[in-house]
């Protein structure tokens, strides 16, 4: 009796789900979106969730994909990490869709993994991480380490002179392995230990005054000094505030962010904060044609020209249409083809170059540098010659050294250890 | 570097003798223009370093313009265009005509690209032209930036400026500098002493690493005995001032504290109502401030009187919206106000995120919030947070007074002490709840508008402050506007002082545990409420 | 109960949990006096609520206090309870028992039993269950947790709702009782726990005539047994109970003895000069 | 059973919830677990395993639910941190998982779970050793929550915190808690937190046939401390509590060491939540110091609130009810299912301040009222601070 209503409820989803799948009768391909519509991501994943809507509906004017139309299926996990994964395997045996892009953070990620490893699922996840993994079910567009803070180092060693140098984060996995790697990249090249000063915040850490101040003494021994910054989401508006009123300027000691783009500058006064810098593999500054097409489509489409682009939709945008012309060669969504299709695949991106989907699941990507600039644009003031492909096991971490990833035949693994010669984790 | 000196040279011989044709370098300067717009990165110093070598009297207003990226070029005919923003719109001239032309289309302008090594450049050119300036502060920086790189020459120039320069700061700068140079370079061992001993004095971190420098590397034992002595002087000057400074931020997070839990004060404090919504009240009133700024796009600066008063109202009036629908019904049901309010929270956010989309909003400093109060190089207070600081400090006392003085924060003691009395005494108890939680709800408005000084407006603001807040009125004592006032000072203080001990986090979790013990010992706060009311 | 029963219960108790055992207490009446309250002093805030008080009560007499409001009594009561800590003074119970030592609870199981001035019975519970609570009972956790109602404790509580007129109303929610059905319900948890000296205060406001007359028997026929202090603002209830009474004033006892002493004492005619009766 | 109906026989003229609602509870589950695993997909009666999971994640918040419950309804007790106890609970269980992974996580490392090889740790903390072994690890489930609330509830209550001072530093202890476990230095993995778990007793987590298991578990365990807490909220101990709740000094003025019983109750409830943990993790496959948020620990008292505090299958229907509700509105609605989640809340406290077994109850009243005019209206009685 007093079950009654959740009995009532079950037997409508169970009702509900299966009039949906009868109604439609030309059956479309179904396209996953998996991003937090609320809570505290919201901020930064709403954007891709119109992004993907977007190519969708571009991709439904091409005249769909394989003669079917495609079809988004929107959910919200509620920045909720348990949540992801429920949300995940709702997506793959409720909705049966073909292939999620979706997560943000590291741990919504890590809590999907094993739903589309169990359910053989297919997912493209778009923001740039701490690599250290590899999955037969995950294509990762945006970047590896390798792919940011290597390049972001070596630009402030030659071109600026850096020598001391701050490594500060919030504390969580992406910061811990980007710091790691850098310690050891740094050390190996010669720096001194106490010339790298390293500091972890909370999330949403809001109150910076002690930790810039000590920044600012920590730069004030006489060499050039510069900071990168790890530091995420939230946190970053009062970091950067800070810096201006203390009157912290890039001429004296530089930022250098992986985890900040135009969409986190869009929320503040950048005026103060002109010539710190950034590290992507897309600004939306870019000057190329490509780029200019995929700005005007992303204002026409959200309605607003004030609405800037992103690293992470251009992950995205690469992500979508590598996906599309794998389903094509293929001929087919099934999963196992077109994780196979996927190997070798090649977009042109937007920064005018080329996208190649490796066999570790990882793209090859330009690294860029740039400026911030105070209408809260970055100005790119270098930029690798060509593209660096990403790397799944970083080779300054002593645990991942010798690890390889291959998806290819024979191999077909993601966590092979060329030492021992066998394939650990997840097996196939 | 040296070849910007030698520049410097010659440009000072410029400024003495200005007869140099003037036809040669306006040509040249013409074509390095143009050379300009070709350059990528690592060649455009050069080109800059002849031009300011054509001392044209147009390099200074170039290189500003240069500075602020306000420098494009046509890509049809490379003719240099600046673009600036005024009021949002772009506003195109033609740089060497001033002629303003119609906009053009983003892909038919490029911008003359500027790194930070080339901002360095011009900043410190900027410097250079400005030496003799008649802005006394940019006399005095343009000598700072010489510190490190000063030669004999350039010494000898100073010592020059030195007798015509009356302003003290400028003197004093150049004191600076001369001293720095015979520590380093003096012929005589007692001159570099003497130059140290002056240098003790400094509390500028070139100086305190020329001492370093001294110490670990003079050839004379003399010298680096005296670079020990000053060094030894220095540090006590600087850690007296750390502690300043830690004492200084420990206030100005108490403030932001104090902000955000004053409102709660009262709505949770007097009233009683666990208020879940209090920090979508801050929210409220940060958002209003970004509409403001939206309305008034030209007067950034004034925004923030026009904020202040529009907040009160916006989030009072939505505080008593909340009031007259929902917790009007659920007196003397504390805890179920907590269930009403959380859910109103949970609409208020996602009300913003609909209307004002997920994205944080730009709300812009004014000029006056910016940068900071030297008081010596190593201690500076930034504006931002001294204003702030003051205003929860006003913010306080005028709360106070409505609460003590007025016939209203006399109803509301009243009311909040014995309702059923107070009904008797014909205070219409309906009204007075109302008011009161719209004055809770429009002074966390007014916070709000200070909180989206420091940090994100977005949805998610006021989830941000809710606990801390909660923690400073309880720790204070409920019902208790001083406890609030010197808990949230305690606390910000504690934080502060515990921060470069323990790491930030350690600190907020030893806080956080350092409340919940004080409250075995003081189950009613700092201040508990005396009398049957509090029960 | 005897105080052989009440001793062999203690031991058991001191088998199963010896690290939580009780103060041993056995009261010491050889004097003929169950409470000695000496020197009390308490202020609030400057104000002194008990002055100096000096208060000996009989081993199984009927004590009346009465006093003007902020005479002291509600307070003074509070002080023996536990409820209110004093400033200084003491309060024994019998020659041994240090009361200022123990909490409300230690106090209530030394045999100490308490009414409110305001019915405070558990709206919640049924009538049944309130007087179960009040049950004399071993009150420790496991206990409490495992107790069963023996048939002698059913019976105990069928007699006492029979005393106080219940009897109908025994699976009632107390919250639903009117307010001299409260006040006798009170008085009914009080009897049930058996306790050697019954704090009462106000027992008959709210009460019709008849029922006040009805508690005045009660409360007489108590006497002896145990020994009860009653608090009452009514002076035809006083004296149609008591033998002895206590004026208390400002914070100390102004007068002492039969009504009609007291009644006849200047201090007390000064203090209550145009007051009832 | 028998001294359970004879129990309610004698006293609770309503009759007992107890055992309509575990014949509701078990045969739903049962028909479940046959749904998923002898009935082919194909049929309409196929119980999903999706389906599965969600209900076993239900039925842990619904465990949940009743032990805030237990102390919020019945001791007038607003715990706004038992999502600490209930992350406590999980993160026991998560670290008996993680030791179960084995060499087969993606480092290879037969003792140290990835995220330490991944930090260069190079032995195991002493708080993971015995993890490996599920007695003990199921033992901590219990006594760390348990011993948290000893130490915490012995504090607070000998110290007479009550009421909001109470359910602030309940708070309080819930945020430090989130703050510490996101340290990286705990040793507890950080903001990723414990995930990747492969098996539980030697049987695949993602075996349809475990997850089925886990069901029955959680729901056994669900009925069985629903019963077990019947039966202790029916017998003097739980008289005790609910004076208490009416009216604490009264209680003490009856003899009864007020604080002992609330510490024992709160660190009843707490083991509860640990418990409910415990069952959580293995079933969602990640514990991660977000669930310590204070946000979460409000929203279990809003779950408790809308199903009616002060019964048990209220608090165990409103948990239900809500995160059906929210799991239905996420996907139908994702950009507005807040702004019915909020009015759901608000609507409640408004209109049902009992939640829906207040309405319930007073629908019985009424109907009984009507049998038997004898009867009085039952109360509203408020059970708040």
């Amino acid at each position: 009796m007093t079950l009654k209503p959740i009995l009532q409820g079950l037997s409508f989803a169970v009702a509900s789900t299966v009039l949906s799948t009868a109604a439609i009768a030309e059956d479309p391909i179904k396209v996953g979106v998996l991003h937090s519509l609320s809570g505290t991501m919201a901020i930064s994943e709403t954007t891709l969730k119109d992004t993907v809507l977007m190519m969708v509906e571009q991709q439904n004017e091409a005249g769909g994909l394989l003669g079917r139309p495609l079809e988004a299926v929107v959910v919200d996990p509620a920045s909720n990490w348990p949540l992801f994964a429920e949300k995940a395997r709702e997506l793959l045996t409720q909705e049966e869709v073909d292939v999620i892009f979706g997560s943000w953070t590291s741990v919504s990620r890590k809590s999907v993994l094993p739903v589309l490893e169990e359910l053989n699922g297919l997912m493209f996840y778009p923001v740039q991480y701490e690599g250290e993994e590899s999955s037969k079910n995950v294509f990762y567009t945006g970047a590896a380490p390798n792919q940011q803070a290597i390049p972001a180092v070596d630009y402030l060693r030659n071109e600026l002179g850096v020598e001391r140098w701050v490594l500060a984060g919030t504390d969580y996995v992406y910061p811990r392995t980007t710091n790691k790697i850098l310690e050891a990249y740094l050390m190996d090249l010669g720096v001194a230990e106490e010339d790298i000063m390293i500091n972890y915040t909370p999330f949403s850490h809001s109150d910076w005054q002690s930790i810039v101040s000590d920044i600012k003494t920590f730069g004030s021994a006489g060499k050039k000094t510069a900071v990168v910054s790890t530091i995420n989401g939230d946190a970053n508006v009062p970091f950067y505030k800070e810096l201006g009123n203390q009157g912290v300027s890039s001429a004296d000691i530089p930022v250098i962010a992986f985890s900040v783009g135009e969409e986190e500058l869009s929320g503040f006064d950048t005026s103060p904060l002109v010539g710190h810098l950034a590290a992507w593999n897309y600004f939306q500054s870019v000057d190329a044609d490509v780029n200019y097409d995929f700005i005007d489509m992303w204002h026409a489409y959200i309605g607003d020209e004030d609405r800037v682009t992103n690293d992470p939709m251009e992950a995205t945008y690469i992500g979508f249409k590598m996906w599309v012309q794998a389903v094509e060669q293929a001929g087919t969504t099934d999963v196992d083809a077109v994780e196979q299709a996927m190997i070798g695949q090649t977009v042109a991106n937007l920064s005018g170059g080329t996208a190649v989907m490796n066999r570790n699941h990882h793209l090859s990507k330009p690294v860029l540098i740039g400026e911030i600039q105070d209408d809260g644009q970055f100005e790119i003031v270098w930029q690798t010659a060509g593209v660096v492909p990403g790397d799944a096991w970083s080779d300054y971490l002593p645990g991942s050294k010798m690890l390889l990833a291959d998806w290819s035949a024979p191999l077909k693994c993601g966590n092979y250890n060329t030492e021992t010669g066998t394939c650990s984790g997840t097996v196939y | 570097m040296k070849q910007a000196l030698l520049m410097f040279g010659c440009w000072l011989a410029l400024w003495s003798t200005p007869t140099v044709a003037e036809t040669d370098t306006t040509s040249s300067y013409d074509d390095l223009l143009m050379a300009l717009t070709e350059a990528d990165l690592n060649a455009t110093q050069p080109i800059l370093e002849k031009i300011e070598a054509t001392g044209h009297p147009e390099v200074l207003s170039l290189f500003q313009t240069l500075l602020d990226g306000n420098l494009h070029f046509r890509k049809a005919d490379q003719v240099l265009l600046s673009i600036v923003d005024v009021n949002g719109t772009d506003q195109y001239t033609e740089f060497q005509s001033g002629t303003a032309i119609e906009p053009l289309g983003r892909r038919d302008v490029s911008k003359i690209r500027v790194n930070n090594n080339l901002r360095n450049f011009l900043s410190s050119a900027i410097g250079r032209l400005q030496l003799r300036s008649s802005e006394p502060d940019l006399r005095s920086a343009a000598v700072l930036s010489l510190l490190t790189t000063l030669d004999a020459a350039t010494a000898d120039d100073l010592a020059e400026l030195r007798r015509e320069e009356s302003n003290r700061t400028v003197l004093s700068s150049i004191d600076l500098a001369l001293a720095m140079y015979s520590a380093r370079s003096a012929n005589t061992v007692a001159a570099q002493i003497t130059a140290i001993d002056t240098l003790s004095d400094r509390l500028q971190p070139e100086a305190r690493n020329l001492l370093f420098d001294l110490e670990r590397n003079a050839d004379n034992p003399a010298v680096r005995e005296a670079a020990t002595a000053a060094l030894k002087k220095i540090d006590g000057k600087v850690t007296f001032y750390g502690y300043v400074d830690q004492l200084f931020f420990g206030l100005s997070l108490g403030s932001v504290l104090l902000l955000a839990a004053i409102g709660l004060a009262i709505t949770f404090g007097v009233m009683g109502v666990i208020n879940m919504a209090h920090g979508e009240m801050l929210m409220l009133g940060a958002y209003t401030t970004y509409v403001v700024q939206l309305l008034m796009p030209g007067f950034i600066n004034y925004s923030l009187w026009v904020a202040i008063p529009a907040a009160f109202i916006v989030a009072g009036l939505f505080g008593i919206l909340i009031e007259r629908c929902v917790i009007r019904f659920l007196h003397g049901r504390p805890l179920e106000t907590l269930l009403a309010t959380f859910g109103i929270s949970l609409i208020l956010q996602q009300l913003v995120r609909t209307v004002f989309s997920p994205l944080n909003r730009r709300v812009a400093a004014p000029d006056w919030m910016s940068g900071s109060l030297e008081i010596n190089p190593v201690l500076s207070l930034t504006y931002n947070r001294l204003t702030i600081l003051i205003f929860a400090l006003i913010v306080f006392v005028a709360l106070l007074v409505i609460m003590k003085k007025t016939a209203l924060g006399l109803y509301v003691r009243a009311v909040s002490q014995n309702r059923d009395m107070a009904k008797a005494m014909g205070i219409k108890t309906d009204r007075v709840d109302a008011l009161t939680f719209g004055l809770g709800s429009g002074i966390a408005g007014i916070g709000g508008v200070a909180l989206s000084q420091l940090t994100n407006v977005g949805p998610n603001l006021g989830q941000a402050y809710i606990i801390d807040s909660f923690m400073v009125v309880v720790f204070g004592g409920v019902g208790n506007l001083l406890g609030t006032l010197v808990a949230a000072f305690t606390l910000g203080i504690a934080n502060k002082f515990l921060e470069p001990v323990t790491g930030t986090v350690l600190a907020s979790i030893l806080v956080l545990v350092f409340i919940i013990l004080f409250i075995q010992k003081r189950p009613k706060g700092l201040f508990p409420q005396r009398g049957r009311a509090a029960e | 109960m005897t105080a052989l029963s009440h001793t062999a219960e203690l031991m058991r108790r001191d088998q199963v949990w010896p690290f939580l055992q009780p103060p041993a207490a056995s009261i010491n009446v050889d004097k003929d006096i169950l409470l000695y309250i000496e020197d009390l002093n308490l202020s609030f805030d400057g104000f002194k609520a008990l002055n100096n008080l000096n208060l000996y009560i009989n081993d199984g007499e009927l004590r009346c206090l009465i006093g003007a409001n902020g005479a002291g009594k509600t307070t003074l009561m509070d002080v023996i309870t536990g409820k209110t800590q004093c400033d200084s003074g003491s309060v024994f119970f019998g020659q041994t028992i240090n009361l200022l030592k123990y909490s409300e609870a230690d106090i209530a199981e030394l045999g100490i039993g308490r009414k409110f001035q305001k019915p405070t019975v558990f709206e919640a519970q049924s009538v049944f269950d309130n007087l179960e609570l009040a049950l004399k009972s071993n009150k420790r956790l496991l206990p409490t947790l495992l107790a069963r109602l023996s048939p002698s404790e059913i019976d105990r509580i069928d007699t006492v709702l029979a005393t106080i007129g219940l009897t109908d109303h025994r699976f009632q929610l107390a919250g639903a009782l009117s307010h001299g059905q409260k006040q006798w319900l009170e008085i009914g948890m009080l009897l049930v726990s058996e306790p050697r000296l019954l704090l009462i205060d106000e027992p008959v406001a709210g009460m019709t005539a008849e029922e006040t007359e009805r508690t005045a028997e009660l409360l007489t026929s108590l006497a002896g047994k145990h020994t009860v202090v009653v608090v009452e603002h009514d002076m035809e209830f006083v004296r149609s109970i008591a033998r002895t009474v206590t004026v208390l004033h400002q914070g100390s006892v102004l007068a002492e003895g039969s009504m009609d002493h007291v009644q006849n004492h200047p201090d007390v005619i000064e203090v209550y000069l145009g007051e009832a009766p | 059973m028998s001294l359970l109906t004879t129990f309610m026989s004698r006293r609770n003229s309503l009759g007992s919830p107890v055992l309509p609602f575990v014949t509701i509870l078990m045969t739903l589950t049962v028909l479940a677990a046959i749904g998923n695993l002898w009935i082919p997909a194909d049929s309409a009666l196929h119980v999903s395993t999706y389906t599965i999971t969600l209900l076993g994640k239900y039925l842990s918040f619904a465990m949940l639910a009743l032990a805030v419950d237990i102390v919020w309804g019945y001791c007038g007790i607003l715990s706004l941190g038992h999502g600490a106890f209930f992350a406590l609970g999980g993160y026991a269980m998560g670290m008996y998982l993680m030791r179960q992974i084995g060499s087969r996580g993606v480092y290879g490392d037969p003792i140290l779970p990835d995220f330490m090889v991944f930090l260069d740790w190079d032995v195991l903390p002493w708080y993971w050793l015995g993890m490996d072994q599920f007695w003990f690890a199921m033992l901590m489930v219990l006594l760390v929550p348990g011993l948290l609330a000893f130490v915490f509830g012995w504090l607070a209550f000998h110290s007479r915190v009550t009421g909001v001072y109470l359910s602030i530093i309940t708070q309080a202890l819930t945020y430090a808690l989130m703050l510490a476990f996101f340290r990286n230095e705990m040793g507890f993995g950080g903001n990723n937190g414990l995930t990747d778990f492969k098996d539980l007793l030697g049987f695949s987590l993602q075996a349809d046939t475990t997850r089925v298991a886990l069901l029955l578990c959680t729901a056994g365990l669900l009925a069985a401390i629903f019963m077990f807490s019947h039966w202790v909220l029916k017998s003097r101990f739980g008289k005790v509590i609910e004076a208490i709740r009416d009216g604490e000094p009264r209680v003490r003025f009856l003899g009864y060491r007020t604080d002992r019983y609330k510490v024992a109750l709160f660190v009843y409830s707490a083991m509860i939540a640990g418990i409910a943990g415990a069952l959580y993790v293995p079933q969602v496959g990640i514990i991660n110091p977000g669930e310590f948020a204070p946000l979460n620990s409000i929203e279990i008292v809003v779950w408790v609130a809308v199903g009616g505090r002060g019964t048990l299958y209220g608090a165990v229907i409103g948990a239900l009810l809500v995160n059906y509700a929210k799991t239905r509105f996420t996907a139908l609605m994702p950009d507005g299912w807040l702004f019915m989640l909020g009015a759901l809340f608000v609507l409640v406290t408004l209109f049902l301040p009992k939640g829906l077994a207040g309405v319930y109850g007073q629908l019985i009243t009424s109907w009984k009222r009507g049998r038997n005019r004898d009867e009085p209206p039952q109360r509203n009685q408020e059970a708040t601070s």
